[in-house]
């Protein structure tokens, strides 16, 4: 059986992410992520690996895509200001399709905000934030073995898919402590070598899969990556067939994978004729107004997202079509409730709960709120 | 069961290690779930300071504290803004060096010289956070008394722990003793 | 002879280059090629990254491992290949725009921290790829897309912003001083440190048609030769005569540890000496973390 | 034992700039058809600054040394 | 009648700004919206105003709320990644409620992309961009003429609902020329004064309504303005209450007001069984479609919505009610679809169809995708 | 007394400050006041605006135009406000993080375009605000959070980088310097053009106890006293004995046409000799585009 | 009714102020609608230099020229790239000093000595787009040679104007003698 | 004519963080209950160094001429 242990969400990923073998890290501080980045600080050096705080959260972004370059994991750590800024560079990640793994520890907003309280108000940032089309995966954890989980998970997506993965955690989750245990065995996935000699290589030829292998600097492979829209050799095009071949391969690769890709928990859904939708620290919460309305003998289950990115637009439907009504729970002013009822509207109710304040809303209120909605249909 | 313990005062009290050192009593020695959350403001010193546990058996959903069984309140502002949510079964140990003033006539308070002990074994004001946990763990049968010796070994300095140590006794003596 | 020799490093197919007949920047690219070939440099041991900008079509020619990445990032990308990859040379080549306006502070911090980069700039004192809008280093008074009055601001001295921040090689040289560049930026590649050299270089399409020097790109040599001065002859000139020019020559060549070594060396430390005791038991970091 | 000098012009790459010719301390090279010509090959005293001002990789001059029969792998090459 | 001139698209924007009063300009070029720089370079110092290219896009969007702040209109104009690094001031903006207009040029993308090609590809970056919940506006037009006109109304709407509006215009609009029509008369609105003394003055007093004045700096109204969370005064509050109080009423005053301020065109839809949905340059084009499916016997319209966000829900659940069929169009691969099967898919089918390659998707290939569609049914 | 004729500029209501108990923080903000009140300075004709950080809190307890901006982007909001306000006395408040890290790019654009804007430089070589990890002007080999096994890289002298990028006023005092601080930053404002004065202060909680001198701020007010050298003294010192030493002092002032007065000047200019003639016509936009 | 031109060359061809022109003449003399749009490469000088017109008397809702009724073609690349889509009843001009290669027999196509003009009365290539002007003014009947001369007036500087409006009347005849 | 200084200490602005109390070349100030106290006012030279090394303003030193007659404007303002 694993190592017991007793420590915070961001020790956790920061101790993860040494686990999944990422031997770089570049961020700037913030609040409430830095523990990541002090941890990691004392870790690395042990790990033969580097540290080092950058000047600034775009210069951070930039350089974990040049450490990945070199064969090596890469990691960053930020919260919303410090998120904001480094999404051009996390576009170029998408576009040059370069692995990575940047956790957001979401604190209240917008701007400034709330930095020492928890919002869950990046949801569709994490999505949409960038100019251009691009398609991204993001875990969101509820807890702090799942912080650790999901953040080997997080390196071993970016491998497997060679695309910028984002971990969304929240104050609340990333400074808390509770008990994990270290797995023993972990799966721990590398990205793919070429196959082909030199002369052959194309870093972004998809003639062979949706995944083209990323060699590494220094092994005979020498390439051009650019921003530009660009052709299977990574050199610039602007003819539209390859910009847009291009371009399908970049979205498809995480649309067409979305099977492989997307979890759901199903917390008592199966005899369930109502559901909560939610996810993170709220979900947490909403698993407790579950338990408590399931007491009062309310039909009810959870339906949590763990991948936010690519959404679960099929589970939600399958659901959709069994539950009178889906309660959409979030710390935030109305966002991923968007996209349940572009999916689920057609088939059931959709209700939404949420605010950002800082704080965590309580059970009592979602009891509330979804007792009063149930009686009054 | 769910059983919620607070503790709040102000920077330099020792607040967050108390609640550590619960934390892991529960969580590492008696094998319980624990959660442990806190509360940091804007101020680096001098300002509100506090942390909260939750303890059970079960898991844990909801990890904050909604109504303590425990809250513990070293400052006249803790007393003043927390007090309120404890549960009518609850206690709220309060030092009487800080807290001064009182809303009516509270069932759940009782009033212990924590920060006098704390000076009179230690010599320092932050010792009060000891003196607090030995206390409830005289109070508070949920608590085992041995693990929460073994966390302090665990977490505090090894230049300051006798004195520590001695300050939780003391601070039990004195729960012990009603 | 030479360049033929150093078109080993071209990407050949790629040529001719886009850039305009005359370009300034085709003439550091060549110096460039004929520094790696004089220092026998292995293609393989090379990473060279750009920004955005005509500069940054550099890459693209040769024959390394190459990252054109977003405008003025340049130094970032390249400090994360360099951390991961001590042993290659890392050669950061960046337009005037690229490297002191949006780049600026990417620029000063990596002279602050002494990594090993050679920095190169492409100061043609104009925005060439956007068509023409100032730049920090456009002469004052000089005309462009963005300075249809005549520029108001002063430019930046790469070279005193590069000291100032601390840079251990800075120099600057001009494209009319080859082949006394291809040595300079040898001299800066082979430098254990952070290493800047700004080379003044033409824009005949943006710069010289707004400035009265037209596209001829003679014209606009002519002009670069007139605006820079040797150090040594600098020695002799009064303030006012070296008003609006850029000096030439090497201004700093200093030994200092750099950042890379730091690195390797603490790394090294720490394997013999430590292992971090919080990883078994789990109570150090609840310690440390109480204490912030 | 005079020293001739080949002079090779990639037309291809060549964007008539005019650098070339205009440096070239001894007017081998002329501007024709856009494009840089070499016109007086007799008279390069193999300076090199042609080459060295291209910005294009377009002009190169290789010593040839007298006692190099022609056709030796030496000149071949080019 | 008004004076006929043949421009670009950035030129009218310019030019449109000096008329609707802007003083100010602080920008960063970048193809293809640099036109608009350059002739305000020229224009603003004849008006007695201040041009400023800064050393990047943060620093130009930060100077335009300092400038708006003394009382001045201010614009900025930039494309894609430079949209991108605006974010998270453009959120400070929001936040401190700062009437400024941004133009974005969309250019392909993501990332360095297709930088003299046209794209729609930020249309939910526009939304979604930033950390926390915002609101905001954004205009798209369809013409140089709008192009003109938007841009006076996005400079009104900043004022008087003292907040940023994005004018989203793309490279096609914004490089071709036509001619238009510079109207005599235009409304030009200018922020509110205070009512009250100095010493009764609140920068963000809701109690009045939703938009409290902001007084200009000069003027003996000395307030503060912090991107943290906030109360009435201005100063930073974490009070749970005040904070979701304050963030409510910056969104009400976009949601409650959102029949005010949205607008859409109606283009053949009166009697229409089918309808596009497409904006900006992708609406032109779907015109051109409308009428030759007409033409075909087609009954097909075209919904425009004018103003991107808020979003257009109501006018096109109405017209969703009616219709068998709805096709979004748009130059991007898949964007404000979304929005469109969230709000009509209840009510009909909604098709799409879309890619981004650099080039405005041509007539022919719309139509046969629509008639395809419908025989299909 | 002086302090307490400064405090009409204060907020009294907002007192006492959130800083920590002897924070130089308030050191410096008591010095600025009284600078404001040896000047005379109208209330209604400042703007303050901060970046973020503990520093940043300064704003809120003065009663002129505050603005607490984003992190390390206190210039370019200042920058808006001073084009457009000219007449106003405009300061821009920064952390050594804030101003030199994230915010390093703005500040070295300001001291080159030479905009009339004070820039005074909260300088504990530390992030305080965020608990204390490294920040560009944190020692060689000092601890900090996340350099747990001492800061490997160089400090930036502020002084030398606001010289390099053209700064027309480049000062350096310290909280120990009081009230000679005062004064420094009184010719600060004055001064017309960009003015820089590092002020190196204490961070007792985050520094000062990673480093040996405990959460005493009069152990690390010594720190100060130990490493700051007036000008004069310094002048006596050699290389060595200079080495982690921050010398005080005014190192630059100079007379040079500040960029307001250049674009004021420009405006009047253009007032009088020309109209655009495009918007009369249609024509000069039309030729104009096509060149591009 | 709508009518698409097209004027395709390299940088230093003067394309895009032909377009202009042409735009000017339209838009501004004839009062029809106008849309001119272009494609601008990566390559400021020598690469690809387009412009194109739609002209109409309805509102132009597709602003991009599909099938040219006129397309000027002033390099080989351009032929090679953009002569397919000109309509079976429309023209191509090309220039015989730039496009040498056809694929096969092209009745849409005829060859003009439009540089050979341009350098016969000016002495420069850049008035090969004032001649190519010239000669669609007389070839294509919509164009209203009149608002061509005022709009060459109105966008080209005073010291070229006297040359290029010589080498538009020569482009003219060009048209006009067939 | 020795001049009198009156020394105002804000406690609810005072950190006590001793500064004041370290620097006073007279010791005329102490530090009780974390607060500054003063404890001999008649030592006190008025030299001003509390006041300007207080980071909190919670210090004053004022001068009170002895022709001025206590209860006069300018001392009452205190
Ligand atoms: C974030 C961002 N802002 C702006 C641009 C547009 N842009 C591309 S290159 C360039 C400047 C080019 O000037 P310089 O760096 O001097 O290089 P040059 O072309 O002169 O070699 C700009 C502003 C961009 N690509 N990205
Ligand atoms: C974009 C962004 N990145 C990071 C932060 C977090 N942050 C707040 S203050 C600060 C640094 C504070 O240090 P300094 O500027 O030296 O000011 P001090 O607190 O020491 O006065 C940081 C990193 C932020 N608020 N925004
Ligand atoms: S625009 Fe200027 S910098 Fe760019 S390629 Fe042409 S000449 Fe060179
Ligand atoms: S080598 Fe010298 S002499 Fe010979 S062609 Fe070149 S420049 Fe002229
Ligand atoms: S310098 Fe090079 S490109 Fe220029 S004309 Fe000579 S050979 Fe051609
Ligand atoms: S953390 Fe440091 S800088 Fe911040 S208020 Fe406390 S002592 Fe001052
Ligand atoms: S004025 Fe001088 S002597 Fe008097 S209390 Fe203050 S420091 Fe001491
Ligand atoms: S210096 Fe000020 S804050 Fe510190 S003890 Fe003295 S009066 Fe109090
Ligand atoms: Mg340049
Ligand atoms: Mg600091």
């Amino acid at each position: 059986m694993g190592q017991r242990k007793l420590i915070s969400g961001n020790h956790a990923i920061a101790e993860a992410a040494i686990r999944a073998g990422c031997r770089f890290f570049a961020g700037y501080p913030i609040t409430p992520s830095s523990e990541i980045a002090e941890r990691l600080a004392e870790l690395l050096p042990q790990y033969d690996g580097i540290f080092i705080q950058m000047e600034d959260e775009i210069a951070s972004m930039g350089a974990i895509i040049g450490a990945s370059l070199t064969g090596k994991k890469a990691l960053t750590a930020t919260s919303g200001p410090g998120f904001s800024l480094k999404q051009e560079n996390l576009g170029f990640a998408i576009m040059g399709e370069i692995p990575v793994v940047i956790v957001n520890v979401q604190r209240g907003g917008p701007s400034t905000g709330l930095p020492t309280f928890p919002g869950q108000q990046d949801l569709m940032q994490v999505r949409w934030g960038r100019h251009g089309d691009q398609e991204i995966i993001a875990l969101v954890p509820d807890s702090i073995q799942e912080s650790y989980e999901f953040t080997i998970k997080a390196f071993n997506l970016a491998e497997q898919y060679r695309t910028p993965v984002i971990l969304l955690t929240d104050e609340v989750i990333s400074q808390m402590k509770e008990q994990i245990e270290i797995p023993d065995d972990v799966e721990i996935i590398d990205r793919e070598f070429p196959s082909v000699p030199p002369e052959e290589y194309y870093p972004f030829d998809g003639s062979k899969g949706l995944v083209p292998p990323l060699a590494p600097y220094g092994e005979g492979y020498r390439y051009h990556i650019t921003g530009l829209a660009h052709d299977k050799t990574g050199f610039p095009s602007s003819n539209p067939k390859v910009v847009r071949e291009q371009l399908e391969r970049k979205l498809n690769k995480i649309r067409k994978n979305r099977d492989e890709i997307v979890d759901v928990e199903e917390f008592l859904l199966e005899d369930a004729e109502y559901a909560i939708f939610a996810l993170g620290s709220m979900a947490r919460v909403a698993k407790q107004v579950t338990l408590d309305l399931r007491e009062e003998g309310i039909p009810i289950g959870l339906l949590r997202p763990l991948t936010l990115w690519p959404f679960c637009d099929k589970e939600l439907i399958n659901y959709a079509k069994k539950l009178k009504h889906i309660f959409v729970v979030e710390m935030n002013f109305g966002q991923i409730v968007g996209e349940v009822e572009r999916y689920a509207g057609k088939y059931t109710k959709v209700d939404w709960y949420g605010r950002a304040d800082g704080r965590l809303i309580p059970p009592r209120e979602i009891k509330d709120f979804i007792k009063e909605r149930i009686h009054e249909n | 069961m769910r059983h919620e313990i607070q503790l709040v005062g102000q920077g330099g009290q020792g607040i967050r290690l108390a609640g550590a050192i619960l934390a892991r009593a529960f969580g590492i020695y008696d094998k319980k779930n624990i959660v442990e959350t806190h509360l940091y403001g804007a101020a680096a010193r001098g300002g509100l300071s506090e942390s909260e546990l939750v303890i059970s058996d079960e898991e844990i959903y909801y990890v904050k504290v909604q109504n303590p069984d425990v809250l513990i309140v070293l400052s006249q502002r803790a007393y003043d803004d927390f007090s309120e949510p404890v549960k009518n079964s609850g206690v709220i140990l309060a030092d009487d060096f800080y807290v001064k003033n009182f809303k009516g006539d509270d069932k759940r308070l009782t009033l212990y010289p924590l920060t006098r002990i704390a000076l009179d074994t230690t010599g320092s004001l932050i010792a009060v956070n000891v003196v607090s946990l030995g206390l409830i763990s005289a109070l508070y049968s949920v608590i085992n008394v041995e693990s929460m010796r073994k966390a302090i070994r665990d977490l505090i300095r090894e230049k300051h722990l006798s004195k520590n140590l001695e300050a939780f006794e003391e601070g039990y003596k004195l729960g012990d003793n009603r | 002879m030479k360049t033929e020799l150093a078109k080993k490093y071209l990407r050949l197919e790629k040529l001719p280059t886009l850039w305009c007949s005359g370009c300034g920047h085709g003439l550091i690219l060549s110096s460039l090629l004929r520094a790696l070939y004089l220092l026998n440099i292995e293609k393989d041991k090379v990473a060279m990254v750009s920004g955005i900008g005509c500069s940054g079509r550099t890459p693209g020619y040769v024959d390394v491992h190459t990252l054109h990445t977003t405008h003025g990032r340049a130094i970032p990308f390249a400090t994360g290949i360099k951390l991961m990859k001590p042993e290659f040379y890392v050669l950061a080549v960046m337009g005037d725009g690229d490297c002191a306006a949006i780049g600026g502070n990417h620029f000063i911090h990596a002279a602050r921290r002494n990594i090993d980069i050679t920095a190169i700039v492409y100061n043609n004192g104009i925005y060439g790829m956007t068509g023409g809008q100032v730049s920090p280093t456009t002469p004052y008074g000089a005309y462009a897309s963005t300075a249809p009055y005549g520029q108001l601001e002063e430019p930046f001295d790469i070279v005193e912003l590069a000291l100032g921040a601390g840079a251990t090689f800075v120099a600057r040289s001009s494209i009319d001083e080859i082949p006394k560049l291809d040595r300079l930026i040898a001299d800066g590649i082979k430098h254990k440190g952070f290493s800047v050299i700004d080379v003044i270089t033409i824009c005949p399409i943006t710069f010289g048609r707004r400035n009265k020097l037209g596209e001829d790109p003679m014209m606009n040599l002519r002009w670069v030769q007139d605006i820079t001065v040797p150090m040594k002859k600098a020695k002799d000139m009064s303030k006012e005569e070296l008003k609006g020019k850029w000096i030439t020559g090497i201004f700093r060549d200093e030994d200092k540890p750099n950042l890379i070594d730091l690195y390797l060396e603490l790394n090294k430390k720490l394997k013999h000496s430590m292992v971090d005791e919080s990883s078994k038991e789990g109570v150090e970091d609840v310690r440390r973390q109480d204490e912030t | 034992m005079k020293n001739k000098f080949i002079i090779k012009i990639n037309e291809k790459w060549c964007k008539g700039c005019n650098l070339c010719i205009e440096f070239c301390p001894k007017n081998v090279l002329e501007l024709k058809d856009a494009k840089a010509k070499v016109v007086s090959p007799e008279d390069c005293i193999g300076c090199y600054i042609c080459e060295y001002r291209c910005p294009d990789f377009a002009i190169e001059v290789n010593k040839v040394e007298e006692e190099v029969p022609v056709g030796s792998e030496k000149t071949n090459k080019r």
